[in-house]
């Protein structure tokens, strides 16, 4: 860490954001900022950096006055403000594109636009003005947006542009963007950040936070590094290596790559035939889908998101009806089965949103462990439940999936996020699983604990457990699959049996429909 | 350490609110009368002290009657605790009590059977009934998604004029002014533990079992888990594979068996005819105990106590100077309100929450630095 | 002797609902207070409430006044509270009961009950014979009266025997329309039947004996601006605003207050009644109509000749009217159907 | 039977159906506006209770009505207020705070009778007609035959509450207000983000809410039964909460949902001067109606739901085919 300076602050420098001494402990007692420093330079694209819990978007929460610091000082532009709420902090030039969308589905872009300041003939909301501005100001910094559409049914892409739209129609200076290439294409992305660039070429000063250590490579300036809480110094852009700054997220080098032998395929586990989706707002969103996965196998499924991998992974577990085909496991139709039937058959599900599947937050660690189990005739007495094993079970996978926690009982919306996934995962492999579908496993989570969920994964296909892995991290699947399939416009884009020639430019292409396996000459077309 | 500050925390804030619910039952009461520290001296102490020309001596009778009003309502609160635990907000406690009682009144009046056995069955087949009706809107709910709440809310006065059509039309006794059935066979009536007017019954024993068999239930059963895995989340619940409408429907039906127990108790208990010509409001007070008791069974018999006591001093104080006994009302209002304030207090809470942060960070630097000596 | 006249009684007066009924409850209420102004008593009213829910609260206050000891007399009424009494009585039988339009059973306790069929007998005259009396103001020529009962009990429904015998006694292609609101306390209800009445059936002479809905009929009557209301237990024309007693014809009385005093006169006089069950009718004052005011006023003489007859009859014993209270009310229902319009 | 049938088919029972429906009709938009806001206010039946005394007494005290109606209405107001500070400012569970309104209606309120006035269960004594609502006689329209009868001497509230379904409809659909309040109901981090104060909108949103009870409150004692009483209000809150999740939440729906409601109860006064028909069984027919409607309302709009996707797969079916 002494090879690299920190860059230097001048302090006549004027500042265009300054927080001074921040502390944030939550009313469940989770410290998210510990005593941080941070300071944003007019004019700059500025990284805020850090493992998922590192308290990045809880410091701009701050910032914004969504949350109120338990500690420490906010200045703007070198005056000393109280931002008690959102409206405070955008009267003082902040606006904030957070890292979940804050839109109002059946308004339209319009009205969202508007949401709070929507001008008035009389008391009448002047709607047609409303379309006026939006249309005005997405010309004027070149966002292409649709005011008259209703925002449930615009894509994802354009719903993030509204979000930045919505900042700047507020006359934000200062623009807090909260990882907003998490959801975008490779496309999208590179178009976000040329409008970035010409915005801080305008004089915008921008909060860039992200995991993608090459998008801050390439668009910021300089950047801020956290670390449970801490700020760990603030670094110009040039100045530091990809290696370097993990090193300072995590607090040691990573290891990236994943080992593993080469895979034994044995009988066929899962048979995917024919399956079709059609979602409701009428959208095919599976057409015909067909595959199949064999045990000791990981299939990667990749894919930029939105392309019917989400309805595969429902319609695996009965979470969705299928508009056609069907499911095979082990030779068993499941399509249809209840979710005790499908689990039964030796399924289980890492499922992509934790908090909303995965846990029942308010009740302690064992009560989430048994959640799939708690019927078995180990865990109970008669009608009553054996807590002494019950409690050896729990303890047991707390101490082999290393969980951070008070004790058994704690609340798991208690635990970090990190250690809410090692829940999940704890009781998903510990079921003697014959397939595992685990849907973007290491979502959000740090470093650490997704080396440690990648190397279970291996080590139980290895053991014979068929694996269905769907995962948006490039790297992740590349690196885990035996096998590949790319996803796109609900078809199977392309597939391939060996994954270690793939490169990421060829993916990509797969990914975004310029070429696909069927009819490769597309490619041409689209480009011409 | 910790815990130990939460669980004073609880403590504190538990007691604070029920200090401030009397403390504005204290203003009104010193707006309505003359006599404000008699009528407070009803109300805090009445219940269960006496005033006779020889001193102050424990009121055993007016113990015994508070205990005999907890009866039904620890019915309704574990039923309230059960259907609440799994997120279902199904009101429908009223009606079941109701139906509960008058069921097991034509059991009582209509089958004859050996005395031990008589008031179990009657009870028993009263209970039923109740749940069958509160599972009515469990039902509308997981078949086309209609709002429990609604439902049981209107389900509610259907039953109450379902009971009063057969009270008045085919079960009533005509020689009676007033509208009741025949009496109950002397087989059926439930044993009074004391004597006096209290109504003590063995009822009170059995409402106390089932509050720590409910808790047993809901704690130790893998019924009652999923029950309260449902509540917290029930999409967890579905993808864990647990049989989510079956549970919820075993929630609803269980809330009105034991609303139904409830009212069937009391009227085989208390009465010798059933004479209920209203929805007999142990619904709602049911909710309030199960509020109090933060849903956990266990806690019920001790909520249903203070409710009890204080509907006692209420009385007392109605009764000894002019304030109306609907004062309860106010009070339980109140204890209601600040009890379940989610953020009442919470800036002690938050302090507590800070200082335990601080504390636990100073603990791991000090164990750091310990370590790097080391 | 002259020491005991002096004697100042200390009452219990137990409500099993809540004052300001403007009949049932007030009356008894009245006549203590009158009593007590007149130095013969003293008394405490306690309100008990009228739920379900306040049942459990009646027996123990019974307890708690009777364990006391304080009171010379515990008086208490309705069809609700025998039971109770009875129980209480027989625990303390040094201590004095009253109950009224009721019976319970005990040597301390005496029960006095008003002969409502027989005033029901007589408003049922009273409308039958003016329901076709077109001159007088909203009267129309159709036969029709109404009868708007709190609940379908055998107490309101003794009311309606009363009421449809004497209705018949002078007519008899009498309709009489019977509805009943449910709820002592839904004047709102008891309004929409009235209207109903009037508008569907063209009553033009309400009879509500339902407690404060009651006062929904005599709404409903006000506004339609086509038919009368005739009260029930005190003198309502008394009790009711302005106009809405400008339309109340009469009222039948039910004199539970009166009795209070008659009771206390004849224990002054050296008449204890205890054990006995004392049924006040006509001739004794206890039950009765109101005849001065609206009803001297708008009624023909035909009519008053009618009801004067009909008093004496009863008084005589020439003429008795059933009660619906026992085994008779398949009768009443089948005489209320065969009315009904 | 079929004299049954003639008194439905008169202009009274129309009449009957307007005057039934008023007091719900205030009730079920209040919750249509809490509902929009995204809180859940079932302490409608309590504020109506509390809000029908207060009108009352102040009225009398007044000897206005047009002071009692707006006194009713700001009580309802502070209720509404009242439950905001418990359920936002305090955080209790919005049903709770309903529940424990209901409570203080169904008891405190005989409680602060006497309080105010030491009598007790009812205030008949107070009322005269100078405090009541008065009915309006529209002119012109009261001169034509049937429907002079249907429409016309209804209570000032009466025409009061069916205006209001346009002007919630207004305030919800066209102002900022009901932008607002739209906005915090559906996503209220989306709102909170663009400094839009969440719980000044839920505050506001149930001070309306109040304000719409209260005007039920008023309207049930100051003309419905022209004094209060312990059992005036009579589930009213209650089958409003059912008419608004009848109505899909939208004022207009609510509007139908309640007037369906209304109909079952002025059918239910017809059918009981029915002889030989049990008047309870009678009585439970409104609310019988209101879960039939609800049920229905629930089916209709999960075959919506189904026919849409089938047409959806035929469409597209056919589509690949080609
Ligand atoms: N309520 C709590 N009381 C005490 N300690 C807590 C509480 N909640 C979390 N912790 C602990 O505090 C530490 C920091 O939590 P935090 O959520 O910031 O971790 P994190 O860095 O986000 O971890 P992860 O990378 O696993 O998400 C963790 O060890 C966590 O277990
Ligand atoms: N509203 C909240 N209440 C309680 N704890 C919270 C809350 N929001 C965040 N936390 C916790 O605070 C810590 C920091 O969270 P924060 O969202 O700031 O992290 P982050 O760096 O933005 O992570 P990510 O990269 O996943 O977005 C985490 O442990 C998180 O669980
Ligand atoms: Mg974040
Ligand atoms: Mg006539």
């Amino acid at each position: 860490m002494e090879t690299l300076k920190t860059a230097v602050e001048t302090r006549d420098d004027l500042l265009a954001v300054e927080m001074k001494n921040i502390s944030k402990v939550y009313p469940n007692g989770i410290a998210a900022n510990r005593n941080v420093d941070f300071s944003v330079r007019f004019g700059e694209i500025h990284a805020l950096i850090g493992e998922n819990g590192a308290g990045k978007s809880s410091l701009m929460k701050i910032l914004f006055g969504l949350e109120q610091p338990t500690e420490g000082e906010i200045f703007i532009n070198g005056e000393a403000v109280k931002l008690a709420s959102p409206s405070q902090a955008i009267a003082h030039g902040i606006g904030m594109v957070h890292q979940h969308f804050m839109l109002v589905p059946t308004l339209t872009v319009a009205e969202n636009m508007v949401l709070g300041m929507p001008p008035k003939k009389g008391i009448i909301i002047d709607y047609k003005k409303a379309v006026d501005m939006t249309a005005e100001i997405a010309k004027r910094y070149g966002f292409n947006v649709d005011p008259e559409a209703r925002v449930m049914d615009i894509p994802v892409g354009m719903k993030q542009k509204v979000e930045i739209l919505k900042a700047l129609l507020r006359g934000a200076k200062i623009l807090i963007l909260d990882e907003p290439t998490a959801v975008l294409t490779s496309k999208e992305t590179v178009e976000l950040f040329r409008q970035l660039r010409l915005l801080r070429d305008e004089g915008f000063t921008i909060v860039f936070i992200s995991h993608r250590l090459n998008e801050i490579k390439e668009l910021t300036d300089r950047m801020t590094i956290m670390r449970g809480g801490r700020s760990m110094g603030v670094y110009e852009t040039k100045g530091i290596t990809e290696q370097q700054i993990s090193q300072r997220m995590v607090g040691r080098d990573v290891i990236l790559t994943v080992e593993k032998d080469k895979s034994q395929p044995g009988d066929v586990i899962l048979e995917v035939r024919d399956l079709s989706y059609i979602n409701e707002w009428d959208k095919r969103m599976l057409d015909r889908v067909s595959f199949n996965l064999r045990a000791g196998e990981i299939l990667g499924i990749a894919g930029v998101e939105g392309n019917g991998q989400r309805e595969l992974v429902d319609i695996l577990f009965n979470l969705r009806e299928p508009e056609g085909g069907a499911v095979y496991v082990n030779g068993h139709e499941i399509t249809g089965l209840t979710q005790r039937r499908i689990r039964d058959l030796g399924v289980s599900l890492i499922p992509e949103d934790r908090m909303v599947f995965g846990i029942a937050g308010d009740a302690g660690i064992a009560d989430n462990i048994i959640a799939d189990r708690f019927d078995k005739k180990a865990y109970n007495r008669g009608p009553i439940f054996n807590m002494k094993s019950i409690h050896e079970e729990t303890d047991r996978l707390i101490r082999e999936y290393r969980i951070v926690s008070r004790d058994r009982n704690q609340k798991v919306g208690m635990l970090s996020g990190g250690n809410i996934q090692k829940v999940v995962v704890a009781r998903e492999f510990s079921s003697d699983p014959i397939l595992i579908i685990a849907d973007q496993p290491t979502r959000g989570i740090d470093v650490g604990a997704t080396e440690f969920i990648r190397a279970r994964l291996v080590e139980l296909s290895r053991a014979g457990a068929a694996v269905l892995l769907v995962s948006a991290d490039l790297n992740e699947v590349m690196e885990m699959s035996d096998r590949l399939i790319i996803f796109y416009g609900g078809h199977i884009a392309a597939s391939f049996d060996d994954t270690t020639t793939l490169t990421d430019e060829l993916m990509g292409e797969y990914m975004l429909g310029l070429r696909t396996q069927a009819s490769e000459p597309k490619e041409e077309k689209t480009h011409v | 350490m910790y815990k130990r500050r939460m669980l004073g925390f609880s403590l504190i804030r538990g007691l604070a609110a029920i200090l401030l619910a009397l403390a504005v039952a204290a203003v009104f009461i010193f707006l309505a009368t003359d006599e404000p520290f008699h009528a407070l001296q009803q109300l805090l102490i009445g219940p269960v002290v006496s005033f006779g020309e020889d001193g102050a001596s424990f009121n055993v009778q007016s113990f015994y009657q508070i205990l005999a009003a907890m009866i039904p309502t620890i019915f309704t609160a574990l039923g309230v605790c059960v259907m609440f635990s799994a997120n279902q907000f199904n009101l429908g406690g009223e009606g079941g009590a109701m139906a509960g009682g008058f069921v097991a009144a034509l059991v009582a009046i209509y089958l004859p059977m050996a005395a031990g056995l008589h008031p179990v069955v009657s009870v028993l087949i009263g209970a039923v009934a109740a749940g069958l009706i509160t599972l009515i809107p469990g039902v509308l709910k997981v078949s086309v998604g209609a709002s429990e709440m609604v439902s049981s809310l209107m389900l509610n006065y259907v039953v109450m004029y379902v009971v009063l059509h057969f009270l008045n039309y085919e079960f009533a006794d005509r020689s009676k002014g007033a509208t009741q059935t025949h009496a109950f066979l002397p087989t059926a009536k439930i044993a009074q533990m004391v004597r006096g007017g209290s109504r003590l019954t063995y009822g009170f024993i059995a409402a106390i079992a089932v509050a720590l068999l409910i808790g047993i239930f809901m704690y130790r059963t893998r019924w009652g888990y999923q029950i309260r895995m449902i509540g917290i989340n029930q999409n967890f619940a579905t993808y864990s594979g647990m049989k989510v409408t079956s549970v919820i429907l075993l929630s609803q039906f269980m809330g009105g068996l034991l609303a139904g127990t409830g009212g069937a108790i009391e009227v085989l208990g208390r009465y010798n005819t059933f004479l209920w010509k209203e929805l007999p409001g142990f619904g709602w007070t049911g909710i309030t105990i199960a509020i109090l008791a933060r849903n956990n069974p266990v806690a019920v018999p001790f909520a249903a106590f203070f409710i009890a006591y204080l509907n006692k001093g209420c009385l007392l104080m109605n009764t000894n100077s002019d304030i109306p006994s609907e004062m309860i009302s106010i009070i339980q209002a109140s204890i209601f309100l600040f009890f379940a304030a989610e953020q009442f207090l919470a800036g002690l809470r938050q302090r507590i929450v800070v200082k335990n942060a601080r504390d636990e960070l100073a603990q791991a630097q000090a164990a750091a630095a310990a370590s790097e000596e080391g | 002797f002259a020491e005991e006249e002096a004697k100042v009684y200390n009452v219990a007066n137990l409500v099993n609902g809540n004052l300001g009924d403007k009949s049932f409850f007030d009356s008894a209420d009245a006549g203590l207070a009158e009593l007590q102004e007149a130095g013969r008593i003293t008394y405490k009213t306690i309100e008990m409430g009228g739920r379900d829910e306040d049942q459990p609260k009646w027996l123990e206050t019974l307890y708690e006044v009777s364990e006391s000891g304080e009171y010379d007399l515990i008086v208490c009424g309705t069809y609700q509270m025998p039971d109770y009494l009875t129980e209480v009585a027989a625990e303390y039988p040094d201590q004095k009961y009253l109950i009224y339009d009721s019976a319970a059973e005990g040597d301390n306790v005496v029960n006095i009950n008003y002969k409502q069929n027989d005033m029901g007998y007589l408003v049922g005259i009273v409308a039958a014979a003016m329901t076709t009396e077109t001159d007088i103001d909203f009267i129309n020529e159709d036969a029709v009266v109404g009868f708007v009962g709190g609940v379908d009990s055998p107490v309101i429904n003794d009311f309606l025997y009363g009421f449809l015998l004497g209705a018949l006694s002078v007519n008899e292609d009498i309709k009489v329309d019977t509805r009943y609101v449910n709820s002592y306390v839904d004047p709102g209800k008891a309004k929409e039947l009235g209207a109903s009445m009037i508008a569907d059936k063209n009553v033009d002479i309400i009879w509500g004996v339902a407690g404060n809905s009651g006062n929904g009929a005599a709404e409903a009557a006000l506004e339609s601006g086509k038919a009368w209301f005739i009260g029930v237990d005190s003198d309502q024309e008394l009790t009711l605003s302005e106009e809405l007693a400008a339309i109340t014809l009469t009222s039948g009385l039910k004199n539970i207050g009166n009795s209070l005093i008659w009771f206390f006169d004849e224990l002054d006089a050296g008449n204890e009644h205890y054990g006995e069950s004392i049924l006040l009718g006509l001739p004794e004052g206890g039950v009765g109509i109101v005849t001065d005011k609206n009803f001297d006023e708008f009624a023909p003489d035909s009519v008053k000749e009618l009801v004067l007859e009909a008093e004496e009859k009863i008084a005589a014993g020439e003429l008795e009217v059933p009660t619906a209270i026992g085994e008779v009310s398949t009768e009443l229902e089948e005489l209320r159907d065969s009315l009904q319009p | 039977m079929s004299q049954f049938f003639d008194t439905i088919f008169k202009p009274e029972f129309v009449f009957a159906i307007i005057r039934i429906t008023s007091p719900i009709l205030f009730a079920a938009l209040a919750s249509v506006i809490a509902e929009k806001a995204g809180v859940v206010n079932i302490g409608l039946e309590g504020t109506m209770m509390i809000s029908a005394l207060f009108g009352t007494l102040i009225s009398f005290w007044t000897q206005s009505w047009l002071i009692g109606v707006l006194g009713a209405l700001v009580v309802g107001i502070l209720l509404g207020a009242m439950m905001g500070f418990f359920a936002l400012r305090l955080r209790t569970n919005i049903i709770l705070v309903g529940i424990a309104l209901n409570i203080l209606g169904s008891g405190g309120t005989v409680f602060l009778l006497y309080l105010f006035t030491g009598m007790r269960g009812n205030t008949s004594s107070l009322s005269s007609p100078n405090i009541l609502i008065p009915t309006w006689n529209i002119p012109l329209l009261k001169d034509i035959p049937v429907v002079g009868a249907m429409f016309s001497g209804h209570a000032v509230l009466t025409y009061v509450a069916f205006i209001l379904v346009f002007v919630v409809w207004f305030l919800l659909y066209k102002t900022s207000l009901g932008l607002n309040i739209r906005a915090v109901g559906e996503n209220s981090n989306a709102a909170r983000s663009v400094g839009i104060s969440v719980q000044r909108i839920q505050y506001i949103a149930l001070m309306l809410s109040g304000a719409l009870s209260g005007l039920g409150g008023a309207f049930m004692s100051m003309y419905y039964s022209q004094s209060w009483n312990t059992g005036i209000v009579a589930g009213r809150g209650f089958i409003a909460l059912a008419a608004q999740a009848m109505g899909r939440g939208e004022p207009v729906g609510t509007m139908f949902s309640s007037l369906l409601f209304g109909t079952a109860q002025a059918l239910e006064t017809r059918v009981s001067g029915i002889q030989g028909v049990s008047s309870y069984l009678v009585a439970s027919i409104p609310y019988v109606v209101t879960i039939l409607g609800l049920v229905l309302y629930m089916l209709s709009a999960k075959r919506k739901v189904r026919r849409l996707h089938q047409k959806l797969k035929n469409r597209q079916d056919a589509e690949q085919r080609t």
